[in-house]
This record gives C-alpha cells, structure tokens and sequence, in this order.
C-alpha cells in the first residue's frame, strides 16, 4: 500500500515536473528519462548478487549487463546532445542575455 | 537486506532523479540536470553494491564494466540523426533488464539456490507485480527492437498486416494474460507449473510486442519509441513493487510519465489520437505516393536553381528558414547554418521556424540545428513566428513537407486540423526536395503548384552547398 | 521511513505545484492551504473517537472542533475570494479571451 | 484501524488535494480546484467516520457540527480587508489542533482509558514525532494570536522588545527541548514523568509562539502569517507520523511548501532576508514617522484638489492607477472602479499597476480589485508595466509609498534594492494619501517633493468619491 501512494505521487510528481519541458528538449529528456529508467540495473546487483549461483544468478548478471548499457549509454549520449545545446550562444547577446532560449520559451 | 541507510541512498538517488529532471526544463541548465541525474544512478548503484551483503562484487563489477562499456561505444558512435534509433534500443535493454530481474526472483523462488533473498517466497501479491514486470518489460524489449529495425531501415518501414492479424493479436495477449494467471495461481498452489508458466508468459510477451509494433507505419516509430519509453519506466517500477525497492518505484514512475507525455504532444501535434497511432497502418509507404510525383494535368510548377535562390535571398530583407525530416536524411544543417550567417552578414535576418512534428522526434530540428551551432534565439516555436511570413521576402523550406502543406487546413485527409507553418503567406517561398512526392502523411501538397513556389529539387545537402559558395562569391 | 519518503516526495510536489500559482492568487492560495492544514480533523476524529473517554477524549473532541473551525471556514472564506475572481471578466472581451489572466500570467 | 480501503480513501484524498491546488494556478480554474480540494476533505472525514470503528460517532458529529458552524459564522462576516487577520486566526486553530491530537495520542498512553488506539503504545521514534507535532502546533497557536493581536490593531503593531528578551526566547526554547527530550526518555523509561514533561513543553511552546511574534513589527505580520501557515502544515504532517496516517502527511507536507513558498516570495519582493524578518523591529511605529510628517526645509509640496484630479485625468490618453495598503485600508476600492469606468468612458486608457508587495499580504490588491469588481485584463504586474509608465500622462497612486518610493533605488536605507513601480517617469503624478508620512519602511519619500508630483491629502475614501463626482458631473 505504502508502495502504491509512492507510486502516485511519483505519478503527479513526473506529470508536474516533466510536462514544463520545452519542445526544443524533448529529444534530450527522451533519452535522459531513458538513461533513468536503467535504474533497474539496482535491481539487476540484487538479484545476481544475492544469489548463490545458478539461473538466477546468470539471469542477474545478464539483466546487469544489458541494463548498464541502458544507463551508460543513455547517459552519455543525452549529454553529448546536451553539450551541443550548452555552447550555443549568439556571440552577440550572449552575455545579456544568458538564457538566449527564444524557441524555447513556451 | 534493505537498511535504513540503504533506503536514504536510494531516496538520495530519486531526489537527484527529481532535480536533474526539473533542470531538464531549460536549456542552459540542461546539461546539469542530466548530470545530477547521471550522480542519482551512480549514488543508487554504489549504496547497492557496498551497503548490500553483495556475494560475488567482483563479478558484478565486471558485468558493469561490460554494460558500460557497450553503452560508452554506442554513445560515442551515434550519429545525430540516429538518435531515435539508438533511443529505441537502449530502451529495448532497459524493459529486457527489467522483465530479467524480475525472473531471477522467480528462478530464485524455485530453489535453485539455497540462499533467499528478502521476499523470495512469492505472495499472491508478488507473483502479481513479477507477471507486471515480465509482461510490460517483454513487450517493451521486442516492440522497442521493431521500432528499432524500421527506424534504421533494417526492417521495411511499411505497417505490415496480415489477414487475421489482430485476431492474432488478441489472441497472444489472451495466451500471455492466461499464463500470467496460471503463474500467480501456481505460485501458491502448484510450484511445478510456475517456471513452465512464466517462461510461456516470457514468450508471450515478446511475440506480443512484435505483434503490437509491426503494423505501425515507420513514420510513426518516434511516437511508438516514446510510448515504448514509458512502458520501459513501468516495467522498472513493477519491478520496484517485486523488489520493494523505492529507487526504482520512484524512477520508473517519472519516466512512465515523461514517456506518456511526450506521446501525448506528440499526437497532438499531429492531432491524431493515440489509437489512431497504434491501431496503425498510416503512413511509411514511400513508394506508394509515386503517383504524386509527377505534376498533374493543368498544374504547373515553377523551378528554381541554388544560383538564383542565392541571389533571391541575398537582396531579401527577413528570410525565414523551415527545416524538416529532409534536412535530418540529408545532413544539410551545416551548409544551412553557413547560409544563415552569409546571408546575415549581409544584412539579411534570417529566422529559423520550427514546427513541432518537423522531423521525426520531438525536439529532432532543435537537436541537429544545435550540432551545427545554430544559435537558440534565431529558432522559433510555429506560435510565435506565423504572424511574421505575411512580412517576410523568402521562406526557404529545407526537406519539410507536412508541416507547410496547407491541406491541412482543409477537412478530410490525413493531417486536416494539424496547425502549420503558414510560408504559403511568405512572398516567395523556395522548396528544397528531391521530387513532387508527398512527406509522410503521404497527403499532396499543393504547395508545390502555388504561385509564389519555387521548387529547388535535389538533395537538400547537394542544394545548400550550392547555394552557400553562390553567396561566398556574391560576397567577394 | 516508508513515512519518510512520503513525505520528501510531498515536498517536492508541493513545491513544483505552488511555485507556478501567480500572484494574484496569493491570498485565496494562502488561506485555501490553511484550510486543508485543517487535515489534522482527521487526526482528531480518530483521537476522539477511538478512545474510550477520559483525557484524551476531551483533548480529541476539541481538537476536532478547532479543527473543523479551521476546514470549514477556510475554505468558505477561499471561496468566497474566488467567486470574486471567476465573474470577473471584462464584458467585452470576457467570451474571446475565456482565461484573461493579464496580471496572472507570468 | 487503517484497513486498505480507508488507505485508499485517505489517498484519494491526498490526490483531490494536488489536483485542488494545482488548479489554483490560474483564476479560471481557482474556485474549482478548492471546491476539489474541499471535496478531499470530505472524502477523508467520512472515511475516518464510517470506516474506522468510531466509538461515538454522534458526538463526533456534534463535534464536526459546532467547529464548522463557527468556521461559516466567521467566513462570511469577514470584511475582505480582513483577511490576513482571519486566515491568522484559522491558522492558529490549525496549529492547535494538530498539538492537541498528539497530545490526546499521549494521553491515552498514559492509561486514562482501557481502549488504546493502534501506535498508542509509544516507541521513541513516536514520542520524537509527538514532541515535534506539540512544538510547532503550539507554537504556531500562539504565534498566529499574537499576529492576528497586531493585525487586527488590537494588540499595538508594534515590535515589542525587552532587556533580555532574546535571552528569554533562547531559555524558552531550551526548556521547551528540554521537556521534549525528558518526554521522550520518559515515553521508555519513566512513566510517570511523561505527563508532566509533555504539558511543560506545551507551555513553554506556547510561550515561545508569543515571544517569537512579539517582536516582529505590526507590518512584518503577513511574512509571520504565512510562516505560521508553514508550520501548521509541518505540525499536521507530524501528527500524521505520529498516527502513521498518509492523509495527515501528504497534505501537511504540501502546505508546509505552500507556506515556505509564500514566505520566500514575499521576503524577496522586499529585498530582506527572512532573517532579517523574524529578527524583527522593522516597520510598524506609525508615530515615529511623525517628524517626517512635515515637509523639510528648502523642498516643497505641490497639492491638488480632487476637482483638478478629475479633469486632468479626463483629457490624459492613458491613467496608471497604482493601489496600495491606504486602498485597502480606506476600502476605496469600489470608488476607485467608478473613477476608472468613468475615464474609460471619455476613452482614456486605465490600466492598473499591481506591485508584488502593495497591500499588507500577496495578492491582497488583486482580491480587493476583484472584490470591485475590476476586470483582470487591466490589471498588471511590475515587470509588465514598468516600461509604460514614460507614456503615461497620469499616475494615480491610492494609498501607496513604498512602492514607488525612488529610496529604493539608492543605497543604505531600508527598502535599497526592492524593485519599485516607476511612477515617477510619468508627466504628472497624484499621490492620494492623508499625510506626508512615510509608508511601512518608514523611509521618506523624496517623491512628494518631486516637480511632478501632486498631493492629494485626505482620506483615500473621500478622494476618490469626490473625484468620481467630479467625473460624472463633468461628463453630464
Ligand atoms: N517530429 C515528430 O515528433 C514526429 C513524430 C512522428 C511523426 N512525425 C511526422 O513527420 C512529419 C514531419 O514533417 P516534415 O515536414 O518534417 O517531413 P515530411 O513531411 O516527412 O517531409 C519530408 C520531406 O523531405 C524530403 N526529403 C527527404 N530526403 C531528402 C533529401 N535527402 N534532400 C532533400 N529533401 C529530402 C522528402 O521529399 P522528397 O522525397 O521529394 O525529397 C519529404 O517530402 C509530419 O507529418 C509529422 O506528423 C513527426
Ligand atoms: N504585500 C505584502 O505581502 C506585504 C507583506 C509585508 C509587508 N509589506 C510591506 O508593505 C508595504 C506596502 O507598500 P504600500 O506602498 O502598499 O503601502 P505603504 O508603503 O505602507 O504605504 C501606505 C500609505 O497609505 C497611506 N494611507 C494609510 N491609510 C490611508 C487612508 N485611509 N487613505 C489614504 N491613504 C492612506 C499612508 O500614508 P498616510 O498615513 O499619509 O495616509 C501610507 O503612506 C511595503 O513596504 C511592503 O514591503 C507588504
């Protein structure tokens, strides 16, 4: 049950929270709420390395393996596009105005 | 055993989660949010690894090493266009890991170990949250492989159906709900019939998702990827409740819900329902506008070379730039953003308009456009730039089609009701393609017939390239 | 700690909700959350009601009565500012422009 | 006891809540989402009421009965420029409440009765949360009647201060520990100590409410106000720990952000530290402003007549009015409405100019305008209007100072860096109040004394009646 209002709040916690992201980072948040959703690589350490062997300890580690490069992976390439959005600036106007997003703005 | 502090680690971990996501809300503190996000996971897998009675720490440190690793190569190599791709597979990995952890607990239970993790012995409860887990996180495994296949091109983007499909359809799900239930049933009553069951209910799930992706047009994998995205969140969430593990209730709840809204804009941009999306079959079919390619009868349509588009812009005074999916295929941004900057030198503003749905993610043109350093305050969202084509000289459209094609403002096809880019008010507007062949709705754009359209056919690459040393040369 | 947890996310949801009320809804915000701060009714109806007498009878008893002085006049008195604001729309314009949050827009 | 559909129902609750007060973001949707959020209350009071195995459910009826009999009594005699008081007043309730379910909690420990509710048996991480929910719910008792005293002029706005008063509070507060911490070791150890120690914290915590309150200036009381409202929030979801009830918690916590958010926002608006606040002696002694009250050697004062007012405002193009604390306090804004009617109908533009801090609470100026009946649309924000104020042929400022108090741009005094309306770019300014003392800050305001600026002294009330007669009679 205690798990179930958690989840609720998470619910009304994500929808606040995610639905004020600009269209211009959508692709970003996709793959960085990607890269968060590897999180069950936590749930991977405790089944493989709970047990004493075995298929669940070969299911583990193969759940760890192919979670971790969801997270790696998906962590690294949210911040190479990000990289990407950090830099630019107009040369220009960058110093006034130091948010410069114009299209993303809603 | 989950102590105390192993439970503040992981609240730790989700409240990185929560304010790396809240960064997620402007550009310039993007970057960080990702990183705290990055820190959450780090903090979530250390407190796991050492607070843990972990038995064997080494090999699950190999086996990060090896995920890492494979995810680092992944990352580095991807090409900026093939992001979608890319996004669809890790997700595919994420829902597998899931479904995965959730049938060690399983194998667990079974007793091929001696040693029980916590909550080993399977309630009805439990048993319910693993068919949760295995059930979503499957589907989510081989739908996001589909999605995968036809976004790269391995896999023909056409929706495929076959007669009987749905039935099919219904009747895998039925078979997986079944064993799903036999499952939850055997885990209390009949402990032989509970591996034969969830492996049934394993491979249920999987040709489930096959079934379900399948006869969804290509063109509209990036709004399949996204719902995937969030099936992927729950899956990790089912797993929490099998786990009783907040980490990771907390976190796939707020990437099930990040998934679910990105699809919900998405579909409205292209105002179509979600069942509309998913019961499929829209879309993708390349070949079949064919017909379209040519000019039909009393129409004519009026060509232009990159000579002369550059001279045409280069004594313009407001020149807007509307980039689609062409662009992405072409790789044109770099010539384009090499356009812009000639064109401004010479006093030319030059605007970028950028549609919603332009491209094939949310989000796709701002993503490119940033990789060729196109500075954010020249985009625009379509609101605030519509009103301005009425005062603009040229409207240059590089590869995009849909998102001008002014059929939409007309009841009755495809994409009537999606809002537009209105260049058709521009004075002159010049159209980068290849041919007459419709976008991906496959609607006719009569756009092409208009007066004050030029076509300029070609790859839009090819077409920039040209056009940017025209205006070098003008310059000199 | 479940408790715990419950609580942090509140926090953050409290504070992604509340940061965007504008304004010129302060007030009415101010004296609606008071009113469900009054919540604590229900701690009161369990106090009072669950016991069998004596002390802490009388302590939940009134409790319940400050309580739902607080509840029921918080959110009439709420109400009460709100009506003025929901009829308040400029006759002319009031059908084109249905929301016409000038001064509450941010 | 808390079976899962009473959890449920508490959830449900909880949910109504969000849903309510997310909807308190825009006027549209305000008065529906508390209606939602009354709703939540209900749901919460009859589950406990029918769900749970009350003893006596008719006297907790009478209960609910008398309490919102008194709570509707209040709310709808409430003059709308009394609602700082009010809510004051409410909050206190609130704070009390909370105080006295855990201290029933605790008695009902200590054996007065044979029927002991579930957790009634106090283990110490119980006893530290019912140490908490008496501190801040006592606290917050006492602190609101002191606030609303000073609101509500019946106990002198002015920031009371002793030798040793700071010495005092410190000792107050350490007894107060003290007891809470015997308390708590008592809870496991020594009965008979638990009684006692638990109704000298109570005391002392609300000796404590009255000493932090006390000091604090008269007009410092809506920061105070909306602390408090803080801590009634924190004080109920202490009391939810202490009863292991998610309701209590979830919502607690929500108004606890509400308030610190409040708080927060107002503070800033003023340029000062919440410290620099609680600390106090700011503000609130009207008569020390008295020397002021004169003009100073060598400047002097331009007066107007309401008569002159109406026709200089009646052939300008546009009139910003800027309300403030002198409105609410003369109530003048229903003649204020007439004025700007009236000049509309001449076609002057009226537009009015809310500052973030005007008035004695946030937003107070908007309720007050709405109670008028004044249409949002000409009502706008500081950074929305400032730059307008150099096209403007009249500012009408009614009972405001500081806020448009140019002091503030200049360094070292009290309100130096609290960004302020620009009235002073306007051609001519009115300033309508009964005196040349100073506002709130207590900082003189070389405004008065400016070329274009004109007083119009008197009580704000007369004025504008008289102006808005002047008006209709030069419009016959
Ligand atoms: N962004 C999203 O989130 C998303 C998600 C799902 C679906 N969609 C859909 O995708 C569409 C996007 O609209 P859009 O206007 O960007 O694209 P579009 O309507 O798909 O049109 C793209 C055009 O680019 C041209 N093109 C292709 N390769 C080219 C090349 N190498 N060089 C030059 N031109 C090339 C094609 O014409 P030729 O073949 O004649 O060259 C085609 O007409 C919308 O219908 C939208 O609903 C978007
Ligand atoms: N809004 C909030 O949330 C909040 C909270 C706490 C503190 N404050 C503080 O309150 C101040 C608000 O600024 P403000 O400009 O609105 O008010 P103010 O600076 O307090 O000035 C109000 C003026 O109204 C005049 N006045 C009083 N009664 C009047 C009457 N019956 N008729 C006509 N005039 C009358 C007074 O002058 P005479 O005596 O000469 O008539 C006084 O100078 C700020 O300093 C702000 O920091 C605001």
């Amino acid at each position: 049950m205690q798990n179930f209002i958690v989840f609720v709040l998470s619910a009304f916690l994500g929808n606040e929270i995610l639905s004020k992201v600009p269209q211009t980072l959508h692709t970003p948040l996709m793959s960085g709420a990607n890269a968060i959703s590897g999180i069950t690589v936590v749930g991977a350490l405790v089944a493989a390395g709970m047990s004493g062997g075995g298929w669940s300890s070969w299911l583990g580690f193969f759940a760890l393996v192919v979670a971790t490069i969801n997270v790696v992976g998906g962590f690294l390439v949210t911040d190479r596009m990000l990289q990407m959005f950090a830099k630019k600036q107009r040369p220009s106007g960058g110093e006034a105005e130091p948010q410069g997003v114009k299209a993303g703005a809603k | 055993m989950q102590t105390p502090v192993i439970q503040l680690a992981y609240l730790a971990s989700a409240a990185l989660f929560i304010v790396g996501l809240r960064r997620m809300q402007s550009p310039a503190t993007a970057r960080r949010g990702n990183q705290l996000a990055a820190g959450g996971m780090l903090v979530a897998v250390l407190a796991t690894l050492f607070l843990y009675d972990i038995l064997s720490p080494w090999m699950m440190i190999l086996g990060l090493l090896i995920g890492g690793g494979i995810g680092a190569v992944l990352a580095r190599q991807v090409e900026m266009t093939a992001m979608p791709e890319l996004v669809a597979v890790f997700n595919g990995f994420g829902g597998l890991a899931s479904a995965l952890v959730a049938l060690a607990e399983v194998a667990q239970y079974a007793g091929d170990s001696a040693i029980l993790a916590p909550g080993a012995e399977l309630a009805a409860g439990t048993a319910f949250t693993v068919v949760l887990s295995v059930l979503i996180g499957m589907v989510t495994c081989s739908g996001s492989f589909v999605a995968y296949g036809k976004l790269s091109g391995r896999l023909s983007g056409n929706p495929v159906a076959f007669v009987g499909m749905r039935t099919a359809t219904l009747g895998v799900l039925g078979g997986a709900v079944f064993f799903g239930g036999v499952f939850v049933a055997s885990a209390a009553a009949a402990a032989w019939l509970t591996i034969p069951s969830v492996v049934l209910l394993s491979l249920g799930a999987l040709a489930l998702g096959i079934l379900l992706v399948v006869p969804i047009g290509g063109a509209d994998m990036p709004v399949v990827v996204a719902l995937l995205n969030s099936y992927s969140g729950l899956a990790a969430a089912a797993t929490g409740f099998v786990l009783g593990n907040i980490a990771l209730i907390v976190s796939g709840t707020l990437v099930g819900a990040a998934g679910f809204i990105l699809t919900v804009i998405m579909c409205e941009a292209m105002n179509r329902s979600l069942v509309n999306v998913l019961t499929g079959g829209f879309g993708g079919e390349e070949g079949a506008a064919g017909a379209a390619a040519e000019a039909p009868e009393g129409r004519t349509v009026g060509e232009t070379s990159p000579d002369d588009t550059a001279i045409l812009t280069s004594y313009a005074d407001q020149v807007i730039i509307v980039p689609g999916y062409g662009l992405a295929v072409a790789q044109a941004q770099h010539p384009l953003r090499e356009i812009a900057e000639l064109l401004e030198e010479r006093g030319v503003t030059v605007k970028y308009a950028i549609h919603p749905v332009a491209g094939r993610m949310p989000g796709h043109m701002n993503v490119l456009l940033a990789e060729a350093n196109v500075p954010y305050d020249s985009l625009f969202e379509m609101e605030e730039i519509n009103g301005e084509f009425a005062q603009t000289d040229v409207a240059l459209v590089v590869g995009a089609n849909d998102v001008v094609n002014p059929a939409a403002r007309e009841p009755g096809n495809d994409i009537s009701g999606m809002p537009i880019l209105n260049v058709d008010e521009a004075q002159t507007v010049v159209m980068m393609k290849r041919s007459l062949s419709p976008g991906y709705s496959g609607v006719d754009n009569a756009l092409f017939y208009a007066d004050n359209t030029k076509m300029l056919f070609g790859d839009a690459k090819e077409s920039t390239d040209a056009i940017a040393s025209e205006l070098k040369a003008l310059g000199a």
